[in-house]
């Protein structure tokens, strides 16, 4: 494989929610063991998944992600009891608003994983960075971004 | 990207049925080998298999007998604490082994398997007496005679077929096989 | 009428047609209805997964996809034919991407699976769908005295379908005392009887056999009732080597569960295949026997 | 943003261990030139940033730069968060001001690449900087804690729990299910590995909690409802109809002994021995009164009998008592309610069940037992032959996918045990079928060495089948138990005349259903979940709730008792701050946006949105409220925000880890 600049792979940027109990702890558990995983997502700390607002998935793609990745404990192992499941279930509904909107709901990822599963989390992680690879960049219209109340000044 | 595959991804790659790599999980607890009825006969234990494949023994794998003796009863997969599809294991050894043409010498099993599948590949359906000829060569005398009058008594009961039954849209069913396998490999 | 489609498999054509007559009979006579495939093939009965698994998948998704145009569920009499049909079918549901591989090659016979048909085995639609109370309820001729040893073999239970126990299943007992036999409890019920390594392994497999009659016989049963072909030509067709192998003197009936349930139903012996067989049943079926 | 905030972003080498992949220079370079526009003012990078030095940079630079934000790009939050808020208020900044961003954890020791690596930093910390605009001094919650204890579950960890905070001066409720505390230890005949005598070791410890004048005991009874909150909790609590008056009773024993109804003990004596329809569970019970079980008493069945009431001295026999309902004020809880015994029946290949000598450990416990149904003598299910061979099952229902895939911890030295009492007793050959020989604990290796010296045969294998098809004359009448030695790879079958199945722990029957009445989780398996796995292992998510013992998981009596009063020492520290200090991320109606639609209201597994009918508004109790803010997101007026996680911190974290990415796109487009 020799790269010419042409050819040169594309980088996607994947914004990763996770929440503070599970997944986050399974990031760190990555890193304390010195796993490797691509460099390609940036992760926001949340309490629960359950706090994910669908909002937030869209002004990441609006904002320039090619992917989101939602993570939290497994189904059973909530923290709060049973929020991961909301967490599910507004996952679910995600994919279908994405496809209208004309994003392939693949670029939109959900995965448990266990503070202990840091394995699971670099794993799981490379395999989406090389699905989304394989999508290529998004490109979504940035006016899109009007689609929903909040308006944020861009920072510069 | 540099590394090397493995005997044990070789064999997991075969897997379909049994996704992943559940090979490496085993922790050597014997439950396969204390559970399997053919177990006195191989000359490894299934669990040693495990091992050996996890150590990389390729050449003592295929040299083994115990995958041949294999009889699919899934007993052992049943039990298996770890989920490891045992049975599956074997066929996958089974099929590593018929593909690189190397099996200990005088096993009966891969001879008779390969024309077995020519037999449904050619007609659809399977048929008895026109597979004795294509392993006698393998096949012990004593055990030979012994075959044949187990054929001749089914036959005089009428329960063998004379003539090998055939699916009726023959040319539709070879064409299928050939968009799964090069038609090539086993006619 | 309860309707099904039915995949005899090879076995049943010719070497166990009286599993095949015998099913068909019974089945007649508790209302159900078993349709024959068109144009089936071979399921590719385990020998084919020694060679290429994908190839042994497309060949059971062929009757799949056969089956599933009827719209009803596919059963299978023989162990063998129902395992690789019922695991095809859970793979190919599962794995989209096998799925779509197979499916590319079942056009070439016009035919695409979609994933609705059910799998059952014969003994699951007698067990369950009739169920013991049922089939107590159309006994006519109950078979009294007998004491049959009800062998469960491999690939009915095993590998784990669903939630059912694999170890130690009770269904084909209360079956057989549906039809007023009793059934016997041994020990070796679940165990292999080597019928896939009676050719490339005999040794191993006579010996199998053996323990097999042994702990039916050490129970005082008088039959062995068996719901898969491979497991009856096994046992039986191969008993007069165990003798001659381990100087034993087994002469013990193997018989299919549908000639028992078809007898204790009054259906005449010639319709059920009985006398085809090597080991004649009717010395242990002589006090039930009409006519 | 109407006030320009004044940033300073502080960039950790961490030794090697971020500056090694992390180009931190460039890193901090980069902030102080391209988030000037964020207000950011100084941007440094530090060799450690947790030292007192580097602490000491970030207050020197709040006081002199007049600062009023700081981000830290180091470690996890999970490990230093709480040092760099410190740091801040010592600065004389509201520590809440601060933002602790991850480039350890999650960049440098995950990645190879350090250009890669570096931009990702760079991302991390502009996010950070852009989350940090949006933050607001908070300050934390502080309720006041109630002195009191619930102590639910009887059994060692939950005694030694409540004799802890009894004797530092506490009022404690302890509750038990059964009428006897004393849990499954007091089930037990010898204690591993010094071999005491269980009940010698209990009894005093079962007196103490019951003659306690701090402690409350509560048997025959069962915590229905918990509401509140730390420091303020009410429970509910079912003290069910003993039918006697326990004020009256002396527990002098004639009623059971002149009750006419023999009854199997299913609990007690694992189904090995029988009580009477009015019971005492054993004879150290503790309290003693007994109870009358309704549901086999002839009284409640037929009407008559009442032989108990007759005999009774101190007529105590009450038939008409009724459940009491208490409700008790409690400012914590600790959960030590223990684990069920796997049912070897699940695993059928074993036979028990099915097979009359196949026992489980429980049942030997019992028959080992001098108090037990066969006064201590270790014989065959016919209560009188002695069996000469013996085979112990170890792992039964453990380290299982098809059961349980953990490690029950306990087996292999109780297993141990057991061959050590049937051979001093019986002179039996025993033979221990075992995965891996498991003994991390005090004095256990060496124990294991005592077996090996008494002969004990040890075999690797895990036992496949156990069966009675005997195939050889020697096996006739025998046990076999089918199993490969995995050590020479040979498939053997050993008879044998008793078999002892060395079942593990489970999860309680109802784990799920207690975990939910108390607000915590369980996880997959089914026990109840700690804080953090190594260090805050009795302390749950739930502020002011504790586990301890087999609750939390599979353990042995020491780590019980240890655990039981680990809790209690956090309890207590708790209770002498006489109040609790609680983070202050919780969520907040803004009642003016309100719709009053009531989706939160539901979505909330603590209860903490209440709905006022009158204003037709909902609102949120911040004691209550665990701040994981899911009514935040659902919320369809947007009407509730989530301190510490607003949408406005999430969504500029978004951008500004994206920052990097935008002229990217630009570019593209």
């Amino acid at each position: 494989m020799t790269d010419t600049p042409e050819t040169k792979p594309f980088e996607p940027t994947i914004i990763g929610f996770t929440c503070n109990w599970c997944s986050y702890r399974a990031a760190d558990m990555a890193g304390t063991a010195r796993m490797k995983y691509a460099p390609n997502v940036r992760l926001i700390r949340l309490m629960c998944s359950g706090r994910l607002d669908p909002t937030f998935v869209l002004k990441a793609f609006a904002g320039g992600a090619d992917a989101v990745l939602i993570s939290g404990c497994h189904p059973g192992d909530c923290h709060y009891i049973n929020q991961n499941y909301k967490a599910l279930r507004r996952f679910l509904l995600m994919k279908r608003v994405l496809a209208q909107m004309g994003i392939q709901p693949e670029r939109l990822k959900l995965l448990w994983a266990s503070a202990a599963e840091g394995a699971i989390f670099t794993r799981e992680i490379n395999e989406f960075v090389e699905q989304v690879r394989a999508l290529g960049p998004l490109n979504w219209n940035t006016t899109a971004i009007e689609v929903h109340a909040e308006k944020e000044e861009v920072p510069a | 990207m540099t590394d090397t595959i493995t005997f044990n991804q070789e064999i997991s790659n075969l897997l379909y049925a049994a996704e992943g790599e559940p090979i490496k999980t085993c922790i050597q607890c014997g439950t396969c080998s204390g559970t399997c009825p053919v177990a006195p006969y191989m000359d490894h234990s299934p669990r040693q298999i495990i091992a050996m494949i996890n150590q990389g023994m390729k050449e003592q794998v295929l040299e083994s007998n115990t995958f041949w003796y294999c009889a699919s009863c899934y007993h052992c997969t049943v039990r298996c604490p770890q989920d490891i599809n045992i049975t599956e294991l074997m066929y996958a050894l089974k099929r590593y082994s018929i593909w690189k043409g190397q099996h200990q010498e005088g096993l009966i099993g891969p001879t008779f398997s390969e024309a077995f599948v020519k037999m449904i590949v050619r007609g659809g359906r399977s048929f008895e007496p026109v597979l004795a000829p294509s392993y006698i060569f393998s096949f012990g005398m004593r055990e030979l005679v012994l075959e044949v009058v187990g054929a001749t008594e089914l036959l005089l009961k009428g329960r063998l077929p004379i003539m090998p039954a055939r699916i009726k849209r023959l040319d539709n069913f070879k064409r299928m096989i050939g968009r799964i396998i090069p038609m090539g490999g086993l006619e | 009428m309860k309707e099904y489609a039915y995949f005899p498999g090879c076995s049943l054509e010719k070497m166990a047609s009286s599993y095949h007559k015998s099913s068909i009979e019974t089945a007649k006579k508790l209302g159900i209805k078993l349709k024959e495939l068109e144009d089936w093939n071979c399921c590719g009965a385990t020998t084919y997964f020694y060679i290429d698994e994908l190839l042994a998948y497309t060949l059971c998704a062929r009757n799949l996809a056969i089956a599933e145009k009827t719209g009803l569920d596919v059963v299978a009499p023989c162990s063998a034919c129902y395992k690789n049909m019922y695991f095809t079918a859970a793979h190919l549901k599962k794995d989209v991407d096998l799925a779509e591989h197979i499916n590319f090659a079942l056009e070439e016979d016009d035919l695409h699976f979609n994933g609705t048909v059910g799998v059952k085995h014969l003994i699951e639609v007698f067990a369950n769908d009739i169920g013991p109370e049922e089939l107590k309820n159309k006994v006519t001729n109950p078979l009294e005295g007998i004491r049959v040893a009800p062998y469960y073999g491999c690939q009915i239970v095993r590998p784990q379908k669903d939630k059912e126990d694999v170890e130690q299943p009770m269904f084909f007992e209360e079956m057989i005392s549906a039809i007023g036999a009793t059934p016997v409890n041994y020990p070796l019920k679940m165990r292999c009887c080597g019928g896939s390594l009676i050719i490339s392994s005999r040794t191993a497999a006579l010996g199998m056999v053996r323990n097999l009659l042994q702990s039916a016989v050490d129970a005082q049963a008088t039959v062995v009732a068996t719901a898969c072909p491979m497991c009856q030509v096994n046992l039986e067709v191969y008993q007069q080597q165990v003798n001659q192998e381990f100087g034993t003197n087994f002469a013990v009936p193997i018989m299919y569960f549908t000639q028992l349930i078809g007898l204790s139903l009054e259906i005449p012996q010639k319709k059920l295949g009985i006398g085809q067989e090597f080991i004649a049943m009717a010395p242990a079926l002589r006090q039930v026997i009409k006519g | 943003m109407d006030k320009k905030e004044k940033i300073g972003v502080y960039v950790c080498h961490c030794g090697t261990n971020i500056a090694g992949v992390v180009n931190v220079g460039e890193v901090s370079t980069w902030a102080a030139e391209n988030l000037k526009n964020d207000g950011v003012v100084i941007a440094r990078d530090y060799k450690f940033m947790c030292s007192s030095l580097g602490q000491e940079l970030i207050q020197k630079d709040i006081k002199e730069q007049g600062l009023t934000r700081v981000v830290v790009a180091a470690c996890s939050p999970h490990l230093h968060e709480a040092t760099f808020r410190n740091a801040c208020k010592g600065g004389g900044l509201n520590p809440y001001l601060c933002e602790l961003v991850s480039i350890r954890e999650q960049d440098s020791w995950v990645h190879t690449d350090k250009i890669a690596a570096t931009e990702k930093a760079k991302a991390i910390l502009s996010g950070g900087v852009s989350r940090v605009i949006h933050h607001e001094p908070l300050e934390p919650l502080h309720v006041p804690i109630h002195p009191a204890t619930l102590v639910v579950g009887g059994g060692i960890a939950g005694i030694q729990a409540a004799l802890e905070i009894a004797n530092a001066g506490f009022p404690v409720y302890l509750v038990e299910r059964e009428p006897s505390i004393g849990g499954h230890m007091a089930q037990f005949d010898k204690t591993f590995p010094t071999l005491d005598c269980s009940a010698c070791i209990l009894t005093p410890k079962m007196v103490d909690a019951g003659n306690h004048p701090n402690i409350t005991l509560l048997t025959y009874s069962e915590v229905e409802k918990v509401d509140g909150y730390v420091g303020n909790f009410v429970a509910t609590i079912r003290k069910r109809a003993r039918s006697v008056n326990e004020a009256d009773c002396t527990g002098c024993g004639i009623c059971w002994e002149k009750c006419p109804k023999k009854v199997v003990d299913n609990v007690f004596e694992a189904g090995m021995g029988y009580r009477k329809a009015v019971y005492v569970s054993f004879p150290q019970a503790v309290p003693k009164y007994p109870v009358i079980d309704r549901e086999n008493c002839t009284y409640y069945i037929k009407g008559t009998c009442k032989a108990c009431e007759k005999f009774c001295p101190t007529n105590a026999i009450n038939f008409a008592q009724e459940d009491e309902i208490l409700n008790v004020q409690v400012g914590n809880i600790i959960l030590a309610t223990g684990y069920d015994l796997f049912d070897s029946r699940r695993i059928t290949q074993y036979g028990y069940g099915r097979l009359a000598n196949v026992f489980t450990s429980l049942e030997f416990e019992r028959m080992s037992n001098a108090a037990g149904p066969t006064g201590g003598n270790i014989v065959l299910r016919d209560g009188k032959t002695v069996p000469k061979v013996v085979g112990i099952v170890h792992c039964v229902g453990s380290r299982d996918k098809n059961y349980n895939e953990y490690c029950s911890a306990i087996c292999c030295m109780q297993s141990l045990k057991f061959a050590h009492l049937v051979e001093e007793r019986t002179g039996a050959e025993v033979y221990n079928f075992y995965i891996d020989i498991r003994t991390p604990g005090k004095g256990y290796e060496e124990f294991y060495h005592r077996l090996l010296e008494e002969g004990t045969h040890f075999i690797r294998g895990k036992v496949a089948e156990i069966s009675d098809a005997a195939r050889l004359p020697a096996e006739e009448g025998k046990l076999i138990m089918q199993v490969e030695d995995t050590l020479t790879a040979n498939q053997l079958r050993v008879p044998v005349d008793m078999v002892i199945l060395s079942a593990g722990l489970e999860p309680r029957h109802d784990a799920k259903e207690v975990a939910n009445r108390f607000g915590i989780s369980c996880s997959a398996d089914g026990w109840l979940i700690e804080r953090h796995p190594k260090l805050d292992p009795v302390a749950t998510v739930t502020e002011g709730i504790y586990i301890a013992g087999c609750v939390q998981g599979p353990k042995d009596i020491p780590n019980s008792v240890a655990q039981g009063a680990a809790a209690a020492a956090r309890i207590l520290g708790k209770i002498q701050q006489k109040e609790v200090a609680l983070e202050p991320i919780r969520a907040t109606i803004h009642e003016e946006q309100c719709s009053g639609c009531r989706i939160c209201n539901n979505m909330c597994p603590f209860n903490a949105i209440l709905f006022h009918e009158d204003k037709m508004v909902s609102e949120v109790n911040p004691a209550l409220c665990q701040g994981c803010g899911t009514c935040v997101a659902a919320c369809p007026a947007g009407a509730i925000s989530g301190t510490g996680f607003s949408n406005e911190q999430i969504l500029s974290q978004i951008n500004g880890l994206l920052l990097l990415n935008i002229p990217k796109k630009e570019v593209v487009a």
